[in-house]
């Protein structure tokens, strides 16, 4: 699936958009967890969990959100449009 | 087309103008403008940079809108959303809604403001002196946004 | 000049770029603009004539934004009501509020608009079909005015 | 005193405007007295008393507000601008 990161967490991440197999992961939360184990880059964008917000194909979610044949998941902080 | 994500300003008196052309069963039109703010002695901000989300900023904006909607007789809605850089006394975002009466048409920009401020996926980036930092999110607009939850 | 009372329209945009240019500490403009209804079937009117009471108007008007200004911190504020001859989808009044935040520009505006209805000295006089009709005050005004009292 | 009259009183009474000397009448309420009593066309303009506004000297007023060394009395309906 594509995974997407906004503002600071593109810039912790270092990419804006990435093609992920999230192999087992059922949730948001279990992907995070994925990507942590992989690479100290994710465990410092995801090191605060509560200041993270997730979109799943395009619509707000929240971390237990299913992900089973999403599309598109994206994180990011608070939106601060406006 | 109600809903435009673009990095060019716009023009209130234009916007304005097409959204009461067709219909003279408006009696009133509430805009409203957010606008850069330059701040104060070392919290002054040099330029600012919003990011968002291409594709579900378009999405959340529509759905905010139709929400609106749902909630007054609403004879027209408007918003635009500047993306890229923008500098102190430059606008950033226009909210417009037009209605019978004046009470629906200001609870709905309030309403519209209240949600784009915290469901839209916009980001700032604010320059001060040489240095870039992310806008926190505010508390204050979340509660804004809860006074309207039902 | 704060107030305008005029027989000419205005344009939102130039007033609105008036009132933000000089200051970059203004983060909201609200703003709030009363057209000429045209109404349905037998009630659709052909035109207004917008009277008042020169002099006093303007007294009024001004008193009504020095109250605003009283009330909540503002950056600018802008009022212009026309008069004479106007048809329907015309533009009557404008408001204008600029402050550091949305709240209070969205408040003050609907303050002055509740004001401006129940105590600036204008009167409209309505044509339909050859028939020409006062309009009467409305009790939802007065109760929309009584909202502020304290 | 300088006597205005707007909307449908203008109308009712004849007349924008007219010089009247307001004699002993110490407030609006007694200044519409005297006109009601002079000619039937005050009498008509003012038959519903509850329906009249006053300012004097551009203030908004009441009918029992007194005009002693007022200026300029102005009497119409409730406004209905915006």
């Amino acid at each position: 699936m594509q995974v997407l990161y906004f503002a600071w967490l593109r810039e912790r991440v270092g990419a804006a958009a990435e093609q992920i197999d999230a192999g087992s992961a059922r949730n948001a939360r279990e992907l995070v967890a994925q990507l942590t184990a992989r690479d100290p880059r994710y465990a410092a964008a995801f090191a605060d969990l509560a200041a993270i917000r997730v979109a799943v194909d395009q619509e707000m979610a929240d971390l237990d959100t299913p992900i089973a044949g999403a599309r598109e998941i994206a994180f990011f902080p608070p939106v601060t449009g406006g | 087309m109600e809903v435009s994500v673009q990095r060019e300003d716009f023009d209130v008196g234009t916007e304005l103008a097409r959204l009461t052309a067709a219909d003279t069963d408006i009696g009133a039109v509430v805009s409203f403008v957010g606008l850069v703010r330059q701040g104060t002695g070392e919290g002054r901000i040099s330029s600012m940079e919003l990011e968002h989300y291409p594709g579900m900023t378009e999405r959340a904006l529509q759905a905010i809108v139709d929400e609106a909607r749902g909630r007054w007789e609403l004879q027209g809605v408007r918003v635009i959303h500047r993306v890229g850089p923008l500098v102190p006394g430059e606008r950033i975002v226009l909210v417009l809604t037009a209605s019978r009466h004046r009470h629906s048409a200001f609870e709905a920009a309030e309403f519209l403001m209240d949600y784009l401020k915290t469901r839209a996926p916009f980001w700032k980036k604010e320059q001060r002196g040489g240095e870039a930092r992310w806008v926190d999110a505010r508390d204050s607009d979340d509660s804004a946004a809860a006074r309207w939850r039902r």
